[in-house]
């Protein structure tokens, strides 16, 4: 997956692109930020796009596998996780990344998001956070602040948010972090370490809808957020964690950066298919070499 | 005399029912008989009333028995739920000490045997284990049906050699215990049947078993499950022997997502497949539709119960095959296809397997609770009689001339070559949005241009015409049994209903002297309308009477049938009371129809 | 001259197309004349091409024009996609410096005239607002159709007061300056329409907001939705309005816990009602057998889009009868329903929520984008014409002698007394296991039992009446137009097409001598077989030529037909590419096959 | 709902029973314990059957409508909360209490279970957890323990389980608590304060399957469990119930008792819908009374 020579550059920016001239994301969607971003830190991992599946659900951000290179599913609305595990555990050499809304990932999908997370495959999965549903025009998301008017809330809502950093971390990801559209370097940053990091990893995206969402615009987040790297946040203690995830709703701040890290074996690495005979699809479709031993129960 | 061995054993669940009858079942295996096994259930987990069927005979029997011939009643309900099933000169035994079964329990038609054995008495001597007395009854039901005590006593030491010697000792010596005190008291039955205790035993096997091995035969490579009876049974199979045979079966969390990890992975490049029943598939059905536009080869299995909703989650029904045909909105491929015997299993999962990797689409395939969780002998399986086939495949990098890749390249047959995550110069999207040859969408900014509106109007047709390219490919439907001009009856059925129907028409033949004949549906999508129809037409000119069996309340296969074909069976059988029908009982409907 | 206006106005998402279609649809009705509006539209939020067409006339348009005569063009594409649907004398109205149109994009058949307006110059003495052009060129329509310039003032008058007199000045005058403009350099066209600028304004709806609207005048109390292109207009409605009439709007996390939230509610005792589109219906699917089997009465409202899988999400097909048809496992009684018109909307929203409630089953309303998304002038509804019933329910407490009470009692019509929480002596389990007539399971212990067999079948067939019973009550289908024996051609459609077909029907009557007649299904299940089978056969026997006509690639009601009747109809003409039929296309269609 | 005069047993636990003879559940199955302490909790709470409502998913627990009295929905798997949600939000004067299994209501019903909660309608969801699935003759759940071996991993689990009390407490729950079925007395005190409690109110009830789990016995618990309220752990810090609840995985030691609760307005005292017109079950269907204003929209 990860290029292992050095010092050449064997993949660019330019394997990271696709014919698609131009994402269909309005003119200043917060998306184009986690593109770039993303496309930034792969070539900085030096991964290869030809073992690369990007996974999507349905969404303006579900397009996103469409506008980057490597192989894509586009799937349907809200079930990104079951298609990257199933594809993950079918050819765990892949780099699998998910990328998709905060309503497709946290509303519909948040089943298979909770449970994809504590099965620690290693996936890399973006929350692309607008609060907002997008494509549809402008409903609530699970993500919608208290008292968001939308076109399904058009009196305000009064449904408490997801918090997707403590939900995150419920779910038991091993890398939980949080980045925001406006800051293009630390959002290359953090996925880095995010498709580095071995293991189920959440990154949860800032990324303002500039047509539906008034409320959490670039400058609602520009004047809140602040680093963790520039505090002396552990990403190794789990409390601390969930205490900052919870500043953004009692405090007003919005911190960005890694949460939480821990080292934990991944699903791969203990998956016992793989143990004698590899990695299923690079070996193909097999006959069952104990064929005698299976049947033998049978008599 | 009777030809053929028809035993039950029928108590609490926790009595230990299932486990003996399948003792019972491997003791005629390797007596070298053909054997049908059934089980009937209950949601419960304990004490509801279950039972355990056997069938066994010289000849392949494959459908349950009209008649108990000889009953093992452990519990007072026993004489409520199975008793009315025994033959006219069938045996009852049971425990009226042991089992504290009040003789006002015991009521019974007239001829029937009801035998008072000391079971647990005798088993006392051995064992103050409760479930040691079924052993001893099986001893003496070993010695009515004349079987060798042998076979029984090796079984025994097989079964229990992790156990230790003296569990061994205990369980053979209950067995001739049983064997000897039913020597003693009771006459053995008449039977005509050839026992060959050094047989070698044949594979006894259930539907839902059969088709998992089918499909690790067939290269299985990722198998995705939430539990649902009656369709546990593939998982816990592929769960067991897949695992260590480089199959992954994960378990999800619902099946939603298990619909769409088999996606994931077909994408990916794997052979993937996935089990439920009728409320499971209810929540795929979503993802098939999107399998079927993205081209991603899948097997999905159903294995109906009984319903609407929840149902009767222990019963028979052939009941979803409506949900089958309409699962998933809008028009696209795939194959639906039943499972017509245990046996059927084998290849079906090898066949499934081909079909959706050749046609790059979603193939379901139509089983039930009866048709998966009942037992047969079968052959033991050669893993290289069908080859694995591939299809349009591309493996190694794209090769120059196809670049850039096309991924739905139209085609005269509808099917694209295809690549998988890996394949150099062979990337794309497998997007469920409409999309061009190279998969890009044509939804999003370009709807209703008129380059878009033609794209769209050459992948629908390039994707539909899988179905033709298919349906020649698969062997047309034909009438088993007597030719039109000399048939009484011609009897339409489905999938898990082949063997039973076959046996009922013995029985028409034999017994009644009717000429009959037999149309038993496999292929479902595509149809074969025009062979259907025409088998049915030419019955019927020549007068023959058109008998419609199914498992379910509107005849859901006959409504298929005339929505392909305009040919309206009008004679039907219809059983949905949750029972397996019996060969006797479409006897019966059948001769009442003729009769009409 | 033409007795109609058929205008257009196209350009780029976010280029204030619906709005200014739907204010030049609202002069035309505030004119005294029946509007017909309809937009089409992208996938994506900005930027794709989108456009909106008004047809209005003294008659009641109900369908899409076949040609448009004025266009504003707002951008090239504009040309690629909208020109070719010109008429023959058509006008286009562009500015080529205003949105710099070059000039080799102005490509049109000949005799459309291409007219260079400057509308953005002209706005620009009265706003820097881009958008202000479209008044201008609105202003500029207003003249060439003839329409009443103080109508169009007025309008603007009204929309804008909220916003000061500033901005309806600076509107008002740009409408002027554009209307003065195309009186000095533009002949208007001759039209043979009257205007009457002081008419009673009609009401202009969406079939969507209509059903909606339907739905809270038929006594709505819980409505759950999750956004879907193209229902969401429903959930929108109820959104805006239903909250404020006392009806709970609530948006759920996805299609699955909506079908399940209606369920909840209504066995609580409120008429809920929900809407999707395909993959959210599939999701729905689990929960619909569940409300058929506690009887629960529900609305599931399907508006269909281009399929299969995400498919094609902002164009029409009517490709979801299949699954409508197939949801949920097992056989349940249900009833389908399709929506014919938008006035229809209020009708079927009302008769649904009695069906469901009477019946105690879900009521699938079967609709479709175009259905769903195009907008009539319809008279104001009366809200109490339709009368809101409530069927065998008990709102005190259950009488004496009732007791103990029996959710689901057998009776003659299928239909049990039912009791909601809340009332005394009435409780109960709605549970979606096979159960007695108390409520109490039979599948978990009791399955198999000689009497749970009888109370399994005597709930089956209960249940299944209930179809029977509503089949009678529901009018039974007639063809419209010539009767066979005096008939050319014989059209069958279903829900949306009806008034599409109409008109087609018109032109071949009109302008082509034909003799034609139409059969258009509303009801779907239950189905009057017989009927159906009548009118065809009459039609058929008689000569006529009989065709089918749909919006999807199998013809899913022709099958439906052939299932039910048996009759197959050959002679179809099917779309799939997304586009709504037009009146000319299905006439020429017919034309041809008449002419084979 | 509950009843006003304060000394008469208006209900008793007669009122509460079923005339199902005897619960289907295996002897010594845990959800016994459960269904006594909810009767109790009821009939101390004097709470009126009639306007009861208790609503399941599918499970060996599922049954539990059956066995209490009551209006009762035993609905599909998973899907308990959202038929919940329809019911309250119709007649929100009806007591409602969900009851259902860890697979149910944390596997397939995931979703539901934390949107539900973050809604916050005044609703009782009593999690029968045996950490198994029971009634389809045992399978990992979502909260088997890791290296369970089951009918599905019969080599053991190698996915780790979802911690019920972080989950609700990152859904937003306003009452989270554990409690023990092997305890009768402190599960029918917990029952009780869950029940009071306005809001959406979860209980994690160990409820130990004796057929198929061999781990999580009742001395496994036992062995482990202590009370909270005999600590001076505070109910109203959110991240000392965090803390709480990671006890079980990190310290083997297993907390029962309330881990948090907090006062927050019901969605049911914010939805607009009955301000003028009432609960709307109880009023009926009726014609919009402000049909003109409404229509004159579309003009
Ligand atoms: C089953 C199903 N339900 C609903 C939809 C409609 N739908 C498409 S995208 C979307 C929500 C998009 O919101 P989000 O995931 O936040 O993505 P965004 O557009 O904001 O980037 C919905 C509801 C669908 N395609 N499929
Ligand atoms: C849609 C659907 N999928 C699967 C099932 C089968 N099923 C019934 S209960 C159950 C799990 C039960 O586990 P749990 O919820 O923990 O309850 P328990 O039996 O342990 O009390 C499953 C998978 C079903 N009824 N419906
Ligand atoms: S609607 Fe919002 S989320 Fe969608 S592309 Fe536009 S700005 Fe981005
Ligand atoms: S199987 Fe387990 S959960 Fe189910 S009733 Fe028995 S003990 Fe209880
Ligand atoms: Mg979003
Ligand atoms: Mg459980």
């Amino acid at each position: 997956m990860v290029a292992t020579q050095q010092n050449v550059q064997l993949f660019t920016q330019k394997d990271w692109k696709t014919d698609v001239a131009k994402p269909t994301w309005c003119p200043g969607c917060g998306d184009y930020g986690v593109l770039s971003a993303t496309r930034k830190a792969l070539v900085e991992l030096q991964i290869d796009p030809t073992d690369t599946l990007v996974i999507s659900g349905i969404g303006c951000s579900s397009n996103f596998p469409h506008f980057i290179g490597g192989y894509g599913i586009h799937s349907v609305h809200g079930r990104a996780a079951p298609n990257a595990v199933g594809a993950k555990l079918s050819n765990p050499d892949l780099t699998v990344i998910v990328a998709g809304g905060d309503g497709d990932g946290l509303g519909i999908g948040l089943g298979g998001f909770v449970h994809a997370a504590r099965r620690n495959l290693d996936i890399t999965y973006v929350i692309m956070d607008n609060q907002i549903y997008g494509l549809t025009t402008g409903q609530t998301s699970p993500t919608s602040l208290l008292g968001a008017k939308t076109k399904s809330t058009p009196y305000g809502n009064i449904e408490r948010p997801i918090n997707p950093i403590s939900m995150a971390l419920a779910a038991e990801a091993t890398f939980v972090a949080r980045t925001f559209s406006g800051d293009a370097k630390h959002f290359a940053e953090v996925m880095k370490r995010a498709i580095a990091h071995k293991g189920f990893a959440i990154v949860d995206a800032l990324s303002p809808c500039v047509t539906f969402n008034k409320f959490n615009t670039y400058d609602y987040f520009r004047e809140r957020v602040y680093k963790l790297e520039e505090t002396d946040h552990d990403t190794s203690d789990l409390m601390a964690a969930f205490k900052k995830a919870y500043e953004w709703e009692f405090e007003d701040k919005v911190p960005i950066g890694v949460f939480y890290e821990v080292q934990r074996p991944t699903y791969e690495e203990q998956e016992l298919a793989y143990k004698e005979f590899g990695n299923p699809v690079k070996r193909g479709p097999q006959r069952p070499p104990n064929l005698k031993k299976i049947i033998k129960d049978f008599y | 005399m009777k030809n053929e061995i028809s035993f039950r054993i029928s108590g609490q669940n926790g009595d230990g029912i299932f486990s003996s009858g399948e003792v019972f079942s491997k003791i005629c295996s390797r007596s070298g008989l053909h054997v049908h096994g059934y089980r009937s259930y209950q949601s419960v987990i304990r004490g509801g009333h279950v039972n355990y069927s056997v069938r066994a005979a010289n000849w392949d029997v494959a459908a349950p028995a009209n008649y108990i011939d000889v009953l093992i009643a452990l519990r007072p309900d026993s004489f409520i739920v199975d008793a009315p099933h025994m033959s006219d000169d069938g045996i009852i035994l049971y425990d009226s000490k042991g089992f504290r079964i009040k003789p006002e329990n015991v009521k019974v038609k007239e001829g029937v045997r009801v035998v008072d054995m000391p079971a647990v008495e005798l088993a006392a001597q051995f064992s103050n284990l409760k479930i040691v007395a079924n052993t001893v009854f099986l001893g003496a039901v070993v010695a009515i049906f004349n079987l060798d005590m042998s076979v029984f006593e090796k079984m025994l030491a097989d079964n229990f050699a992790s156990k230790g010697e003296e569990v061994v000792r205990v369980n053979v010596e209950s067995a001739r215990a049983g064997y000897n005190w039913a020597k003693e008291n009771l006459e053995p039955l008449q039977l005509d049947i050839t026992i060959d205790p050094n047989a070698e035993p044949k594979m006894f096997i259930g539907g839902n078993e059969a088709l998992a091995l089918g499909m690790l035969i067939g290269g299985l490579q990722f198998y995705a499950w939430y539990p649902m009876t009656p369709a546990s049974p593939v998982g816990h199979f592929i769960a067991k022997y897949g695992e260590l045979a480089g199959v992954v079966c994960k378990q999800m969390e619902d099946e939603i997502n298990v619909s769409n990890s088999v996606v994931g992975a077909a994408v990916a490049g794997a052979r993937a497949a996935c089990a439920t029943s009728g409320g499971g598939f209810a929540l795929m059905t979503e993802a098939i539709g999107y399998a079927s536009m993205v081209e991603a080869p899948v097997v999905y299995i159903e294995v109906a119960r009984g319903g609407p909703s929840t149902g009767l989650p222990t019963k028979q029904e052939q009941g979803d095959l409506r949900q089958l045909l309409g699962a998933s909105q809008g028009d696209y491929p795939r194959a639906i296809i039943a499972q017509t015997s245990v046996e059927d299993g084998i290849i079906l999962g090898q066949e499934a397997l081909n079909i959706a990797e050749k046609y790059q689409m979603p193939v379901i395939i139509a089983s039930d609770l009866y048709m998966g969780e009942h037992f047969e002998t079968i052959p033991e399986p050669d893993p290289e009689a069908i080859p694995i086939e591939r299809g349009k495949l591309i493996l190694d990098e794209v090769p120059e001339e196809m670049r850039p890749y096309k991924r739905y390249l139209v085609t005269e047959d509808g099917i694209s070559p295809r690549t998988i995550p890996g394949v150099k110069y062979g990337q794309y999207d497998a997007g469920s949005d409409e999309h061009d040859e190279f998969g890009k969408l044509i939804s999003d900014v370009r709807a209703g241009y008129p380059e878009s509106i033609k794209i769209r109007i050459e992948q629908m047709n390039k994707r539909m015409r899988k179905m033709e390219t298919l349906l020649k490919e698969l062997p047309a439907p034909t009438a088993e049994g007597h030719p039109p001009e000399d048939a009484d009856v011609l009897l339409v059925t489905w999938g898990s209903l082949l063997d039973i129907t076959r046996e009922a028409r013995r029985e028409l033949e034999t017994q009644h002297g009717k000429r009959t004949a037999h149309l038993n549906i496999r292929y479902i999508e595509p149809f074969h309308s025009k062979e259907v129809k025409e088998i049915l037409e030419s019955y019927q000119k020549a007068g023959a009477k058109i008998i419609l069996v199914e498992n379910n309340y509107t005849g859901q296969m006959g409504q298929h049938i005339r929505m392909k074909t305009g040919f309206e069976i009008k004679d039907k059988y219809l059983r949905y009371d949750g029972e397996t029908i019996l060969p006797r009982e479409i006897t019966s409907a059948v001769l009442e129809i003729l009769n009409r």
